[in-house]
């Protein structure tokens, strides 16, 4: 049984109009999607900005009000309050946001903070739980002494660090991290990165990993799902995804990322250009009339691709005579 | 790429900002040339000084607030013994400067037409028939689907992608010959930052401007740039052509950045993480290696006093010598266990 | 000038004495007169109503404002304010028949040019006691008149007791009464309304809309010197000369009238903004003001005792609201006449007066003001400060300090709290209630203020005007008076505002008297008011507390200034000695 | 967790103590002190702080010295006497009461109204602020048309009539009055940060860690718009110290019994006081201003280091 | 927009009939009644309780309310106590004094306000904004109608320069003379009242200016060569000047309060001071619908500021 399986999810929310000032549409931030994250591993999620990711990561954790859709944890839908109440949900399940300042409350101390779940969860003498704070402080890599400071007086990735430790305070199961490292450099984001590794390696923690860097994300994960406009158009291990994407989603998304090899770039424009242009001409084909994409289709065990079935069959296809 | 097509010289140019009474150098002793036609990228991490470059080229500091020595010579006129204006003779109309974030940049009250058309109004004599044209073809130039419509609209009404367009048209309305682009891209989608890229990489061929692009993203500078000047903390360590540095990279700082990007094609080990954080103005070491500090294995002997710069081959130039003997911890043979 | 001031007692020997007219020596210059305007100013803190007509007003700032209009006031009076003959009427009273004949002059004219005509003498009647009037003056003693009960009560569209002999056009109009009361013979007695309404004007308007109506607001006509120009709403008004005037000629060119506020009128005068304020019977000007006016160069002041007092009243029982009388309770806290003349010797009056009333204001030595100077005792002694006699007093009834208490206890030994009652007032006055609480204090009495503090002026009468009440067992109270001066109004056993409900028979006795048969000699009646002040002051059930000046300054170029109730041309007879104020 | 942690980590329980110590060595001050040292480095400032101590200071003790009912009684001898006269330093007022005392006792009771009114509808806009901006929904939407409907009210003629109702008032009732309309301004101001605070990520963080709303709210949110509630606060408390006097100048504000700076400058009212008896009001009036003038320069001080201690960098 | 405005207006709808109540039954709770200030010995008790009957105030209240509201559906708020008219006419013509001075006064208050808040902002820590600000402190700190009483006092009696009561002389003519007079009238009021409110304006309008001076739109407009004076014309105040056009409605809130005082101070015969005389002579009519149309006026000022908003702010579009 995998850690936990979202089946369905659906966000939405509402837009209020009109004379009686009632609901007449609504942002479908999450549209149905469904995706299982097994214990122990990285599941990367990936689109542009706005395609639902911050949404259905918030919706893991329960700080968001689901629409429809479930999300099984230990056999219960924890889409309800109740259930997280009674699991001690967030005991398991924690988050590591983007913006380290803003997600660090800057009036508090680092001991405050980081001691903040255990304060919820776990009962311990004032001795015991400073303990604590002093060894999640020490495998972040990060002093005694940031014990009374404030989270302004550190670094970017010093607070990134920060924040994980406080999300693993309680020693949980799963941790969102939504976009981690986007905000920052590439030396600290690497000090970042190595850490979350370290730890999931020594606590055996399963991550999901929301990104729109899709180098960040092959360094990290082994699943990956692409999300696109409130619905996952691709999902597949990291393998599937960078050497056989099959939506032109997908396709276009690598094709985007920056070629560091100097010499290859003219090239790599070139088929840049050309997704585009196939992006461009064959968009009908893989959205449906509202522009939506198709329900996931599997193509192999681990591989499924948003096509209309006749499509998916024809890559299929095609896929086996590559492979 | 000859030397007679440079246009824009920074010769050892400090800028230093006043905090709490006292002058803190941001930017020091920075040497740089721009060529017609080509893009020189200047990368490094975040409070290396790299828009204090560019805003002290565009003057656009508060000259009770920063004191700025050395010369910008612009075509022959040296930028920083303008007065202001003087220097509006330049801005918008020789130099044009896209913004980082595109939301804020623009006029939330003023149409996208008339945002645009401003920077005619002072540095041509359009009648108002030619700027509207002029509007709507360069909308079209940065890749507007419909320049007519987008004119008439107000920047909240713009995606993220488009304002950044529309910031690049106003940019080079006037046809400048120096394009600064201070993280033209950080804040977009990777589509949408390939997507303007190429804009700007098109503008450039079309107008044969020089154009300084700033960001911290090396993917960018090796898809985009011709030239690259690497910035750590106010100095320029290492600038070469795109090959140079990408492919024999020399001095330590460029060597670690390159290094800790995760590749695509090399999996799951750990990265490598530069030790240590970028010192901040106020505690900027001012003498020796401003790099020595985070590459604790290498002897003090290894570093010169005062690093001065090195050319290694045509336009192949290393701060310091320290490069020679430099080693990752991890390398065969490095130079501390 | 004919200076008729009258307090000459001991109680009020610190008063000024101010003369009843300005004789003004300087030549009248003519042209300024013609073509100047005289400034007046009406002292109030509100904009006035604006309701020209005496009969559905009852403000005294209206009065002021229409004032040279002639208030379409019926007769002219004599000092006492007793009906003489001169005026726009003339009036027979005919004690046999019961009737009073009200008979016009022959070139009285409104100022619209329309002649006035006996209908206008009866419809005041009709405006007055119209079921639907919003007028306040309307009393019971009206339905002395035949026919006027059944008229208010709405059975009758005309007043069977009003006659017009001459049709409604002559010149003549009758009142029939049920009975005769000798107050008739003075202006201002409940009896017959000394105002009339310019009927052929105003009889399309209903009665009720009558108070709102532009013939009363924005173009009223009148029967005085002056006719209105122009009033802006709630501010001013001014006026010229009416040439349809029977009488004495205006002789000035323009009269404004400005209201100014309390506030501000010692400034205004100051700076000469006006001439003068707008004479009223109950004043204008206080003390404080005189204080501060009283050297001011260029004027002249004038004053006459003010038709006014305030008093101390006690609660002695309560209103029967079944009977409609005042009834006494002898188990009233204050029902010990000791305890109240206690209380009143203990107050220093006249220093209080002294300090604050700056000769403006002087001890009332009774319930009758001097401005009545035929009845007025100025012999009566009053209560003059006398803590000796007042602890005496105190201590023969009993009222006593009992274990080592600094307070005195009733006869029974009970605690004895006493409650004064106060209303809100001016930062001097408010000094003043102190100071009498604590003349109290000294001897030896609890005397506190109702709820703590000096009461705004509607919860205090909201208090006051209950069948009964416990509240209050002393308070301060003023009334200003009607010209005529009879008593039954305010003291008589079935007055309402008797609040104190003071009612022995001696009373009822004496203020009957008042307006009974025997009344009808003048000299009789003087006796009977002599001894009801003596009387009151011996029970002290109310006590005056001061009488007052209505003084004002008038600028030293207006001429022919007299304040004199007989000088029944006050507005015809004023010229100005210059065109400038100065 | 605790074998895991163990695991991973060579700081053991042994080392507790040594650490903790070494951390409090480097312990960042807290922002009590920083707002100290601002005042310290600030001169004017510490005297607006100084006037306001000693001065507050000065009336609570004076004023216990004074007899109050005795001081308000009335010596029509020295009916406005001036300064220096009969014994006066400050004069007297028509009553010929002392104005030094009045003042004392005024600016006692006028404080007390100020903190009484401050005290109230501080705590309780704050509060509404904070669960209005909070929670989002039915309980905001509700809270909000209470505000539309304060906003409605036409507050001064609200005060006058309910002044008039009530027929015993006093001081104590006179603040709750006040206290009424008075929530509404902060309330706003407090809702509209609170609901910009809610959408920071911290605030999702401590959902996360388990932490109930209420503690969210009181101890996460508010601790950061503590600076707006500092400043907000003396701001009103300034403005509270004048709020009587208004009324008092119509004639509805304290008995005269009662002296407070508003019934002091209430003598104003009359012109002649204004020039001739300057003494009556012209003091009050200045403490008044002085008074108000230092509090909102300490308000502004007290911000500014607030502010400081959350945006400057590494080392603040 | 129309029909969010039509929709803000009916959403006021019960806001107002619950001031209504309040209103109503507060004014009901005061002590004493319409005639209790008529005592003297000329009235005939008997006759001022006829007057009571007669006008329904011995009615219960709901009674007394209801009859109320169904005047009031015929335009009729009843019959002043007082003045003996109808409070529509009453309140009509003392509205239109309170409403020339309020616009006076906002006028007045913008013409000074803006400079002072611009230059302050433009010379942030200087001189002259150390000046202004200080101005701004003090007037705060001054409670409103010190500033009446000694302004009233310096202009009106030392100096003598203008009228101390009053709307309009009584002497002048109608027309041009008669329009000066009311002018000259409103002219010291409506200056102290403009000091007086400058004071917000001004701050609000300081932080906005240094808040455009750092926007980032202001640093594109410098680096296209715009003129520094352009760019404060067109970018820094332009944009900063926009929410304050909406403070115009908010601030008739403040004006209404400010003419409690202004109104008594000056005898000016407006709203104001129709208010507190009602007061004193319950005259529950006229305060029960003074306080309703000071009430609506709050609300309607709020729903101007907004749609001004949403005018001059494209980002704001109510829908
Ligand atoms: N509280 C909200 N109310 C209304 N719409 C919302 C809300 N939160 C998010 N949305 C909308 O839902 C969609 C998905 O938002 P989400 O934040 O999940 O995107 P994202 O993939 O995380 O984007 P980014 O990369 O920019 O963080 C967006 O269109 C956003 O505008
Ligand atoms: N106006 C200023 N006053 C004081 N210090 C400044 C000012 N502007 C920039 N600095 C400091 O100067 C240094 C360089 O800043 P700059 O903005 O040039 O860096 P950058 O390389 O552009 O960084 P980023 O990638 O974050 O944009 C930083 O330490 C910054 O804090
Ligand atoms: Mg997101
Ligand atoms: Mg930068």
């Amino acid at each position: 049984m995998s850690l936990i399986e979202i089946k369905d999810l659906k966000v939405h929310y509402p837009i209020r109009s009109g004379f009686w000032n009632r609901v007449t549409d609504s942002v479908k931030a999450v549209d149905g999607i469904s995706f299982d994250i097994e214990a122990g591993e990285t599941y990367g999620l990936v689109g542009e900005s706005g395609s639902g990711k911050s949404t259905t990561g918030k919706s893991v954790v329960g700080l968001e009000k689901v629409t429809s859709g479930s999300i099984m944890y230990k056999g219960k839908d924890i889409t309800k309050k109740s259930n997280r109440k009674s699991l001690d949900y967030n005991h398991d399940v924690q988050m590591i946001f983007q913006d380290s300042l803003s997600s660090l409350n800057p009036r508090k101390r680092i001991e405050d903070i980081i001691a903040e779940p255990l304060r919820n969860f776990e009962h311990l003498s004032k001795d015991e739980e400073k303990l604590r704070v002093l060894q999640l402080l020490d495998i972040v890599g990060l002093d005694a002494d940031a014990l009374y400071k404030y989270p302004h007086q550190f670094s970017g990735g010093q607070r990134q660090r920060i924040g994980v430790a406080r999300a693993v305070a309680t020693n949980p199961k799963l941790i969102i991290a939504d976009e981690p490292v986007s905000a920052l450099d590439l030396s600290v984001q690497a000090q970042v990165l190595n850490f979350m590794k370290k730890i999931q390696r020594e606590f055996g923690i399963s991550y999901l990993f929301i990104s729109h860097d899709l180098g960040v994300v092959r360094h990290m994960c082994n699943n990956i799902a692409i999300m696109n406009n409130g619905r996952l158009v691709e999902i597949g291990t990291r393998e599937d995804i960078y050497n056989h994407p099959m939506h032109i989603y997908t396709k276009r998304l690598l094709a985007a990322i920056p070629e560091t090899n100097v010499s290859r770039r003219a090239e790599h424009r070139a088929n840049r250009l050309k997704v585009e242009e196939v992006y461009r001409e064959q968009q009908d084909k893989y959205y449906d009339k509202d522009g939506l994409a198709y329900p996931l289709v599997q193509i192999t065990p681990t591989h499924s691709v948003a096509l209309p079935e006749d499509l998916a069959e024809q890559l299929k296809h095609e896929g086996e005579v590559q492979a | 790429m000859g030397s007679n097509s440079e246009f824009l010289n920074i010769k050892d140019v400090s800028t230093a900002f006043k905090i709490n009474g006292k002058y803190y150098d941001a930017i020091s002793h920075i040497n740089l040339e721009v060529h017609h036609d080509e893009i020189l990228a200047i990368v490094g991490e975040s409070g290396c000084g790299k828009s204090t470059l560019a805003t002290t080229i565009m003057g656009l500091h508060d000259p009770e607030e920063t004191k700025i020595n050395g010369e910008v010579d612009f075509e022959g006129t040296d930028l920083l013994k303008l007065d202001e204006n003087g220097y509006n003779q330049f801005r918008g109309a020789k130099i044009g400067m896209i913004f980082q974030d595109p939301l804020s940049a623009l006029n939330p009250l003023k149409k996208i037409e008339d945002q645009i058309s401003e920077v005619m109004n002072y540095h041509t004599d359009f009648t108002s028939e030619q700027k509207h044209q002029r509007v709507l073809e360069l909308l079209d130039e940065v890749g507007i689907v419909n320049p007519k419509r987008t004119a008439r609209q107000f920047p909240h009404e713009l995606s993220g992608g488009m304002r950044q367009r529309v910031i690049i048209a106003i940019a080079i309305a006037c046809k400048p010959d120096l394009i600064i682009a201070d993280e033209p891209t950080t804040a977009l989608d990777v589509t949408i930052q390939a997507q303007i890229l190429d804009v700007l990489r098109n503008i450039q061929k079309e107008n044969h401007a020089g154009i300084i692009l700033i960001t911290h993203d090396l993917g960018v500078v090796a898809e985009t740039a011709d030239r690259v000047a690497v910035m750590y903390a106010g100095q320029i360590v290492e600038e070469g052509s795109v090959e140079q540095i990408f492919n024999t990279p020399k001095h330590p700082y460029t060597r670690s950045l390159l290094r800790s990007m995760p590749q695509l094609d090399k999996e799951n080990d750990d990265l490598y993480v530069i030790k240590g954080n970028v010192p901040s103005l106020q505690k900027m070491p001012h003498d020796g290696d401003r790099f020595a500090p985070r590459i604790p294995w290498l002897p003090a002997d290894a570093h010169e006093k005062e690093p001065a710069m090195h050319e290694l081959e045509a336009g192949h130039i290393v701060r310091c010598t320290c490069y020679k003997t430099f080693k990752f911890p991890d390398e065969q043979g490095g130079a501390t266990a | 000038g004919c200076s008729n001031s009258s307090s000459t007692s001991s109680s009020a020997s610190k008063a000024v004495k101010l003369p009843m007219a300005y004789n003004n020596k300087a030549a009248t210059d003519k042209s300024a007169t013609k073509n100047g305007t005289l400034k007046l100013a009406i002292v109030n803190n509100a904009p006035f109503q604006g309701i020209s007509d005496p009969t559905l007003a009852s403000n005294n700032e209206d009065a002021q404002a229409f004032a040279p209009g002639g208030q379409n006031s019926l007769f002219n009076v004599d000092k006492n304010y007793k009906i003489v003959d001169g005026g726009l009427a003339n009036q027979k009273l005919d004690r046999k028949a019961k009737t009073a004949t009200i008979t016009i002059r022959k070139n009285a004219k409104w100022s619209n040019g329309s002649p006035v005509t006996a209908k206008d003498v009866e419809y005041v009647y009709e405006v007055l006691g119209n079921k639907a009037s919003t007028s306040q003056q309307y009393s019971s003693d009206f339905e002395n008149i035949e026919g006027m009960a059944a008229y208010h009560k709405g059975t009758s569209d005309t007043i069977s007791g009003i006659t017009m002999p001459n049709g409604e056009n002559g010149k003549v109009a009758v009142l029939h009464f049920k009975q005769m009361t000798p107050s008739m013979k003075f202006s201002g007695n409940s009896y017959i309304w000394g105002y009339i309404e310019p009927y052929e004007y105003i009889k399309d308007v209903p009665i009720a809309k009558l108070a709102s109506s532009e013939q009363i607001r924005k173009n009223p006509i009148f029967t005085g010197p002056y006719k209105l120009d122009k009033v802006v709403e709630g501010e001013s008004t001014s006026w010229s000369p009416n040439k349809y005037y029977y009488g004495k000629k205006a002789q000035i060119g323009h009269i404004t009238l400005n209201v100014v506020s309390m506030n501000n009128i010692d400034k205004a005068l100051q700076s000469k903004k006006y001439d003068t304020v707008a004479p009223s019977v109950a004043g204008s000007l206080g003390s404080t003001d005189y204080k501060n006016l009283k050297n001011l160069k260029g004027v002249t002041k004038v004053g006459q005792p003010a038709l006014g007092y305030s008093y101390f009243a006690f609660n002695l029982g309560h209103y029967d609201t079944k009977t409609g009388k005042n009834v006494q309770d002898s188990n009233k806290k204050m029902a010990n006449k000791n305890l109240r003349q206690a209380m009143m010797y203990a107050l220093n009056v006249d220093q209080v007066s002294e300090k604050f009333g700056n000769g403006i204001k002087w001890r009332a030595n009774t319930l009758i003001p001097p401005a009545f100077s035929k009845y007025y005792d100025k012999s009566a002694k009053g209560y003059p400060l006398n803590i000796k006699k007042a602890n005496k007093l105190l201590e023969d009834a009993g009222y006593k300090k009992r274990n080592g208490s600094k307070w005195r206890s009733d006869p029974k030994g009970k605690k004895l709290v006493i409650y004064f009652g106060a209303m809100t007032s001016s930062a001097t006055t408010e000094a003043t209630y102190q100071d009498y609480l604590q003349q109290w204090h000294k001897v030896g009495l609890d005397v506190k203020y109702t709820s703590g503090k000096p009461v705004e002026m509607n919860s205090f009468y909201d208090t006051l005007q209950k069948p009964e009440q416990n509240k209050m067992d002393i308070w301060l109270g003023a009334w200003s008076l009607s010209s005529e001066p009879s008593q039954s109004q305010l003291y008589g056993d079935t007055a309402p505002f008797n609040m104190g409900h003071f009612a022995t028979a001696k009373n009822t006795e004496l203020i009957n008297k008042m307006n009974d048969a025997s009344a009808w000699n003048d000299k009789t009646r003087t006796k009977t008011f002599k001894e009801w002040q003596e009387y009151m002051n011996s029970q002290a059930g109310v006590v005056g507390e001061q009488f007052n000046y209505a003084w004002q300054p008038v600028n030293n170029r207006v001429k022919g200034f007299d304040l004199s109730p007989a000088n029944t041309e006050f507005y015809s007879n004023l010229t100005l000695t210059s065109s400038k104020l100065k | 967790m605790e074998e895991n942690l163990n695991r991973h980590s060579k700081i053991s329980a042994a080392d507790l103590e040594r650490l903790s110590k070494e951390a409090k060595g480097e312990a960042t001050p807290s922002s009590a002190k920083i707002i100290w040292s601002e005042f310290k480095a600030d001169k004017p400032a510490m005297a607006a702080l100084i006037i306001i101590i000693v001065f507050i200071l000065f009336v609570m003790i004076a004023s216990l010295f004074i007899n109050t009912p005795k001081m308000m009684e009335t010596d029509i001898m020295n009916y406005n006497s001036a300064p220096g006269t009969n014994g006066f330093l400050l004069g007297a007022d028509t009553g010929g009461r002392s104005i030094g005392q009045q003042l004392i006792v005024g600016a006692r009771n006028s404080i007390g109204i100020a903190i009484g009114l401050t005290v109230i509808s501080s705590t309780f806009g704050i509060c509404w602020g904070l669960i209005s901006g909070y929670f989002n929904g039915y309980i905001d939407w509700g809270m909000q048309r209470v505000y539309d409907f304060m906003m409605m009210l036409p507050m001064t003629m609200m005060i006058i009539v309910l002044v008039t109702i009530i027929k015993d008032y006093n001081a104590v009732t006179l603040t709750l009055i006040f206290s009424i309309f008075y929530w509404e301004g902060t309330s706003r101001l407090i809702r509209s940060r609170t609901l910009s605070e809610s959408e920071k990520d911290y605030v999702a963080a401590a959902k996360t860690s388990g932490t109930s709303n209420f503690k969210i709210i009181f101890k996460e949110i508010m601790p950061n718009i503590s600076s707006l509630i500092i400043v907000d606060t003396t701001l009103s408390f300034a403005e509270n110290i004048g709020v009587e006097t208004g009324l008092s100048y119509l004639g509805f504000g304290l008995p005269m019994q009662t002296p407070s700076l508003g019934t002091l400058i209430a003598n104003a009212n009359d012109p002649n006081n204004i020039t001739q008896y300057w003494w009556t009001w012209l003091p009050a009036a200045l403490l008044i201003i002085i008074l108000c003038l230092s509090i909102s320069y300490v308000g502004q001080v007290v911000r500014r280091s607030a502010d400081a201690s959350q945006r400057h960098g590494i080392d603040a | 927009m129309w029909k969010t405005i039509l929709r803000r207006i009916l959403i006021m709808i019960p806001e107002v009939i619950i001031l209504s109540i309040l209103v109503f039954l507060l004014a009901k709770a005061m002590p004493g009644d319409p005639f209790t200030g008529s005592i003297n010995p000329k009235a005939d008790p008997a006759q001022l309780h006829h007057l009571m009957k007669m006008n329904g105030l011995y009615d219960p209240w709901y009674q007394q309310y209801w009859n109320w509201v169904v005047h009031l559906f015929h335009g009729n708020l009843g019959n002043s106590y007082q003045y003996q008219e109808p409070v529509t006419r009453l309140i009509g013509s003392r509205a239109v004094n309170t409403l020339w001075l309020a616009l006076f006064t906002t006028i007045l208050t913008y013409c000074f306000a803006l400079p002072m808040g611009m230059y302050a902002a433009k010379h942030e820590g200087k001189l002259p904004d150390s000046i202004i600000r200080i101005y701004t402190y003090v007037t705060y700190c001054i409670p409103f109608f010190v500033i009446l009483v000694i302004g009233v006092w310096i202009f009106g009696y030392v100096l003598g320069w203008f009228p101390t009561t009053g709307s309009i002389s009584s002497t002048a003519a109608s027309g041009l003379p008669s329009i000066g007079s009311r002018f000259y009238h409103i002219l010291l009021p409506g200056v102290l009242g403009a000091l007086f409110g400058t004071v917000n304006v001004v701050q609000y309008l300081r932080s906005e200016v240094i808040d455009a001076k750092r926007s980032d739109y202001v640093r594109t407009a410098r680096s296209k060569g715009v003129p520094e004076k352009d760019i404060y014309k067109h970018h820094i105040f332009r944009n900063s000047l926009l929410p304050i056009a909406a403070f115009a409605g908010y601030s008739i809130t403040g004006l209404l309060n400010g003419s409690l005082f202004t109104e008594t101070v000056f005898s000016y015969p407006g709203m104001g001071l129709l208010f507190i005389n009602s007061i004193s002579y319950r005259d529950y009519t006229v305060i029960t619908a003074l306080v309703l149309i000071y009430g609506i006026l709050n609300l309607l000022g709020t729903l101007l500021s907004d749609i001004i908003l949403s005018i001059v702010d494209p980002r704001i579009r109510i829908q």
